[in-house]
């Protein structure tokens, strides 16, 4: 495979990056209400481009490139186009336009306003976000990459205070200050690379790069990094607040794609720079924090009283289970990082997750918009008055959870196998646990938008069908992501969700996320404990709030800033240590 | 002799850097931080790098500096409280700790480096006769990786965005930071009045010597936003309101003229944000020139700040720059003793 | 002739080195900010002027000499101008409190 | 010891302090400046490394200080938002702490 001439199809890719920050400036350029026009106009543009990247990448069968000016590396930057980065730019493509039909509604410049700060600054900043992204998946260059992370950070801190109030302002604050931290330690490791090496060009660098100090050093660093802007459990320490106070619409980008950005270049670092570099130890570790996130996440999210904040948690959670892949991903022998089924059931989760969490978010903040407040225990009726809604909300979860055919499901059917190839069978436990986990959330919002209503409910604002149905689309695509999966991956991956074992497989989930919910809820969920709350709630229930508030004591401890810095040097610093152990001969 | 120098210059660096850090009042720590982007630019002359010496002294010791003065006037009230949350010695030994295993760690990598050391030093010398610039830097920043140029401009850019939308509602479409009121007598008038010719033309100056000497646009543009804010300051000319069709074309001509410069490239010479043979030199030239406003407009406009009052309020009457800029003014009693 | 200059250089340096460190000095001895800012002012332009005038005689060409002639305009401007802004907000200050 | 180790080795004590103040010190700015400190070690890290690869009759490697121009730039760009963002924390809430809000309904 030739990585140094431009490709046919690799002329696609400069546009792919440079057309949503054209609309940007565009949009600046002409302000007012042309800011959204640009923007869609824009959007079908980017998503037509991503799709022709996926046709000139199917047909060409390899890795397209593009040689910027006709420079090579290591003098010039390459841009490339391999199958992950594909995949993930014509999700990203999907979901901004989802999220731009839905966001029509919120940012709308209202009437007899010449230009309105919100909408003006959204669109902008959604199509910054767009373009940053496509930088990272296709950026052959490890400080294009670093100018990339930096421009997605700009984008999004923004985003989360779009609202203006001072929580969101101090969320804000936080996530910029964290993400300055891990932008420089990704640049350290970068500039250690370069002394090492003389290049910062990805392929080059993975032919040239030893198991030595230098290159363990830079990939500690540069993973923990990383880990901090992606908010990996224990460095989540701005995300609950930032992606729960942001407004929906914008949320729903940082959730959905903003954090895909930095996981994607632990990716890349990990499978394509640095595969010689990796050990099984220091994979486990990125896997156990993940364990970890899932577990903490999902616990504390069962615990919120408001619907966005719950989502947010399930966030975190998920998060953690983006990172399962890296121990999956070696070999049964354990010395080689292998490009192969986990890496593939890493990427479906990504993907799937950034559809399903762009509808779970718009969802949550259409039942904001049309309740005036986002408290689970005050959602009876809402099922009735906002069926489509809820239907996404709901159709997103179970996605998540895993059930046939979901993007989520192919993705968890091909790490277990991983899990069994590499007979690593405890991992089988956490990617299990983890959609009971989701299904206790699903359980808990369904139980309670679900229950009748003795008064009427009053709704403070009707919500836009079009953005109701931009949430469906989305939670149905994820939910039927592994058929669009099936061109490529084998189909006998994908069995009848109505067979037995599916099934038995399904209500087990689903009966053990209703446990969860029941034990971990803030307000208690039936309706029999409820009118006995407070007097006689049963010791199994008692024992679990114990253990839920204990989960958010630690949650809290955790997210605050000099426990969070000195976690990321230690995670650092372990990494280092554990790339020592067992490294390659 | 020169060895000795350096290792001076080190000495100081470091010990500037731990005092800025661990100082208990924020504006001594950012007065020490001023004297210390001050001093990097000495670094840099000793390590062979004018062009990045003139950008450190410009943006990194000028510009930054100027935004944490700017920022450390209005933040009284709030350090007090700030400092009762300080960590307690427990955190703080745990983050000695780690800080001193993460510089040891890097220490030795610095020691292990490669020897011969790589390096790119010769195909850029190779490739660079086909940029037709002289200043190999300029090559490199507008040919061998324009991208990264461009992407830089757009970065400029979105924190502009960033740094606007977090206006107050009722000030969008009005002007950033406070009106200053001109003072015909004044020395900051006076001076508004004398140094932007001169300033004006060393900018210039600075533009042209970057395609063969070191200089370029970005130093250049760094003067040329610093006389605006000047005379901002001064109370001679308003900051822009920030909803101007000419401000907004201003901001966003560098970006768009490189991306059409690009297209051109990849439609003569068969590669985006390539030359055509013998037009390289021509065409960075145009870049630059394109660039230059942008990056005036949006360093002055990032210094500026967010939009804080309506397009047409009134000046503060008596109200001059200092008084309005920072209301802390350099520590009377002094903070040598 | 070149001996001659050189000697002339190192004077000139040497005596403008030695006014920097009396306005250093004045810098951390004086009482208050007035005083404080005479000593600087007064002495630093001083110690530029000749700092400036010994390097004269090194320079190669006109050109150079002349930049650095603007050089140590642009630095007396300056140095005047922010020692005044600084003696008036401090003046400000003491007439509020 | 050559004039780029000396200045390699004093820019990884640099990025140390840079560390130490991000954690330590509770005010936004202050960890804001210490980012800075942080940030210009790595940068001069960078440039010693320029200097070892002086080859071709340059004084130094063109292609780092070429990113270093940028790399400044991006840091001064950072530090713009993180200035505007704090200055509109204080105004709103008249606070610059980072500390986690109370935890609601408790």
């Amino acid at each position: 495979m030739e990585l140094w001439t431009s490709t046919h199809g690799g002329a696609l890719l400069a546009p792919a990056v440079l057309l949503p920050f054209v609309g940007m400036l565009l949009g600046l350029l002409l302000g007012g209400r042309q800011v959204q026009r640009v923007a869609f106009v824009f959007m079908p543009l980017g998503l037509a481009l991503a799709v022709g990247i996926t046709v000139a990448w199917l047909r060409e069968g390899q890795t397209l490139v593009y040689l910027l000016g006709g420079w090579a590396p290591p003098l010039g930057i390459a841009l490339r186009a391999d199958g992950p980065a594909v995949a993930m730019l014509l999700a990203v493509a999907g979901v901004v336009c989802g999220i731009g039909i839905y966001a029509r509604a919120d940012f709308g410049t209202p009437l007899g306003v010449k230009e309105s700060r919100a909408a003006f600054s959204y669109w902008l900043l959604l199509m910054a976000v767009w373009g940053a992204l496509n930088l990272v998946f296709v950026s052959g260059d490890l400080f294009t990459l670093y100018v990339a992370l930096e421009l997605l950070t700009f984008a999004g801190v923004p985003l989360v205070c779009l609202a203006g109030s001072g929580e969101t302002l101090r969320a804000a604050l936080r996530y910029m200050l964290f993400a300055l931290c891990g932008s420089v330690l990704y640049l350290l490791g970068a500039v250690l690379l370069y002394g090492g090496y003389g290049t910062l060009d990805i392929p080059l660098l993975a032919d040239a790069v030893q198991p030595e100090p230098i290159a363990r050093t830079a990939l500690a660093l540069m993973t923990a990094g990383l880990l901090a802007k992606t908010a990996l459990f224990p460095l989540h320490i701005w995300l609950p607040p930032a992606h729960g106070g942001a407004p929906a619409a914008a949320s729903a980008v940082l959730s959905a794609l903003v954090i895909k950005g930095s996981w994607f270049l632990v990716v890349r670092l990990w499978f394509d720079v640095m595969p010689g570099v990796v050990t099984l130890p220091s994979a486990q570790l990125l896997g156990v924090l993940g364990a970890m996130a899932i577990v903490i996440g999902s616990v504390v999210a069962l615990r919120q009283e408001r619907l966005k904040l719950l989502v947010a948690y399930s966030t975190m959670a998920q998060i953690g289970y983006l990172f399962l892949m890296f121990p999956l991903a070696f070999d049964a022998t354990g010395n080689t990082l292998m490009h192969g089924a986990a890496l593939t059931g890493g990427l479906l989760q990504a993907v799937s997750h950034a559809t399903a969490k762009a509808a779970m978010f718009m969802a949550a903040g259409l039942i904001y918009a049309a309740l005036g407040h986002d408290r689970i225990a005050d959602l009876a009726g809402v099922a009735r008055a906002l069926p489509v809604t809820v239907l996404a909300f709901v159709l997103a979860g179970i996605a998540l959870m895993g059930v046939v055919p979901s993007g989520a499901y192919l993705a968890k059917k091909l790490l277990l196998d991983a899990a069994d190839g590499s007979g690593q069978w405890w991992w089988t436990i956490v990617l299990q646990g983890g959609a009971v986990f989701t299904a206790g959330y699903v359980v808990l919002v369904l139980v309670n938008v679900l229950r009748r209503r003795s008064a009427a409910l009053i709704l403070v604002k009707r919500v836009s069908r079009r953005s109701e149905f931009a949430a469906l689309v989305l939670a149905v695509g994820s939910l039927l992501l592994a058929l669009a999966a099936l061109g490529p991956l084998p189909g006998h991956l994908v069995s009848n969700p109505l067979a037995h074992k599916e099934l038995a497989t399904t209500v087990l989930v689903l009966m053990g996320g209703a446990l969860l919910a029941l034990g971990l809820s803030r307000a208690p969920l039936l309706a029999v404990a409820r009118s006995a709350a407070g007097a006689n709630e049963g010791r199994l229930r008692h024992a679990a709030v114990a253990i839920g508030t204990a989960f958010e004591h630690a949650d809290r401890l955790v997210r605050r800033w000099p426990f969070a810095s000195i976690a990321l040097l230690t995670l650092a610093a372990a990494f280092g240590g554990l790339l020592l152990v067992g490294a390659p001969k | 002799m020169t060895a000795i120098v350096s290792l001076v210059v080190a000495l100081l660096l470091l010990w500037l850097a731990l005092w800025t850090v661990v100082a208990r009042d924020a504006f001594v720590a950012v007065a020490g931080f001023v004297v210390y982007g001050l001093l990097l630019s000495l670094v840099w002359v000793r390590l062979a790098g004018i062009d990045v010496a003139l950008t450190e002294a410009a943006i990194g010791g000028g510009l930054t500096g100027a935004l944490l003065l700017g920022a450390v006037g209005r933040l009284r009230g709030t350090e007090a409280a700030a400092w009762s949350e300080r960590s307690g010695a427990c955190t703080r030994a745990f983050a000695v700790l780690l800080s001193v295993s993460v510089a040891t760690v890097l220490a030795l990598c610095v020691l292990t480096l490669p020897e011969p050391p790589p390096t790119l030093a010769p195909q850029a010398a190779e490739n660079l006769a086909a940029t037709g610039v002289g200043n190999p830097i300029t090559g490199v920043l507008l040919a061998f990786r324009a991208l990264d140029t461009l992407l830089e401009a757009v970065v400029l850019v979105i924190a502009l965005i960033g740094v606007w939308s977090l206006a107050p509602d009722r000030f969008w479409g009005g002007r950033p930071g406070p009106r200053y009121g001109a003072d015909p007598d004044g020395i900051l008038t006076y001076l508004a009045r004398v140094l932007p010719p001169i300033g004006i033309v060393v900018g210039l100056y600075l533009f042209w010597a970057g395609a063969d000497h070191p200089g370029g646009k970005f130093q250049s543009a760094t003067i040329l936003a610093a006389m605006w804010m000047l005379v901002q300051m001064a109370g001679l000319s308003d900051a822009p309101r920030i909803d101007s069709r000419w401000l907004r074309a201003g901001i966003v001509v560098g970006p768009l003229v490189f991306v059409a410069v690009g297209v051109l490239g990849a439609w003569q010479a068969g590669a985006f944000l390539g030359y055509p043979d013998g037009w390289a030199k021509p065409m960075i030239v145009v870049i630059e020139l394109a660039l230059l406003p942008t990056l005036v407009l949006v360093l002055a406009l990032l210094l500026n700040g967010a939009p804080a009052r309506s397009a047409d309020s009134p000046p503060a009457p008596g109200e001059t720059s200092l008084s309005a800029r920072s209301t802390r003014p350099m520590p009377a009693g002094g903070t040598r003793q | 002739m070149s001996v001659v200059l050189d000697v002339f250089s190192i004077v000139a340096i040497v005596a403008g080195l030695v006014f920097f460190l009396a306005g250093t000095v004045g810098l951390l001895r004086f009482p208050d900010a007035y005083t404080r800012l005479h000593a600087l002012t007064k002495a630093d332009n001083l110690g530029v002027a000749l700092v400036v005038t010994g390097l004269l005689p090194q320079m190669d060409g006109v050109l150079a000499a002349l930049k650095l002639v603007l050089v140590w305009l642009l630095v007396m401007l300056s140095s005047g101008a922010v020692s005044q802004l600084i003696a008036r907000s401090v003046r400000r200050r003491e007439c509020s409190e | 010891m050559t004039v780029e180790t000396l200045f390699a080795l004093c820019a990884c004590a640099l990025v140390g302090i840079g560390l130490y103040g991000l954690i330590v010190q509770p005010h936004p700015l202050r960890k804001l400046v210490a980012f800075n400190i942080m940030g210009s070690g790595v940068f001069v890290l960078f440039g010693a490394l320029a200097m070892r690869g002086a080859a071709a009759g340059m004084a130094a490697d063109p292609v780092p200080q070429a990113l270093l121009i940028t790399a400044i730039v991006v840091a001064f760009a950072a530090t713009a938002v993180t200035v505007a963002l704090l200055l509109r924390l204080i105004e709103s809430t008249a606070t610059a702490s980072l500390a986690d809000e109370p935890p609601s309904g408790d």
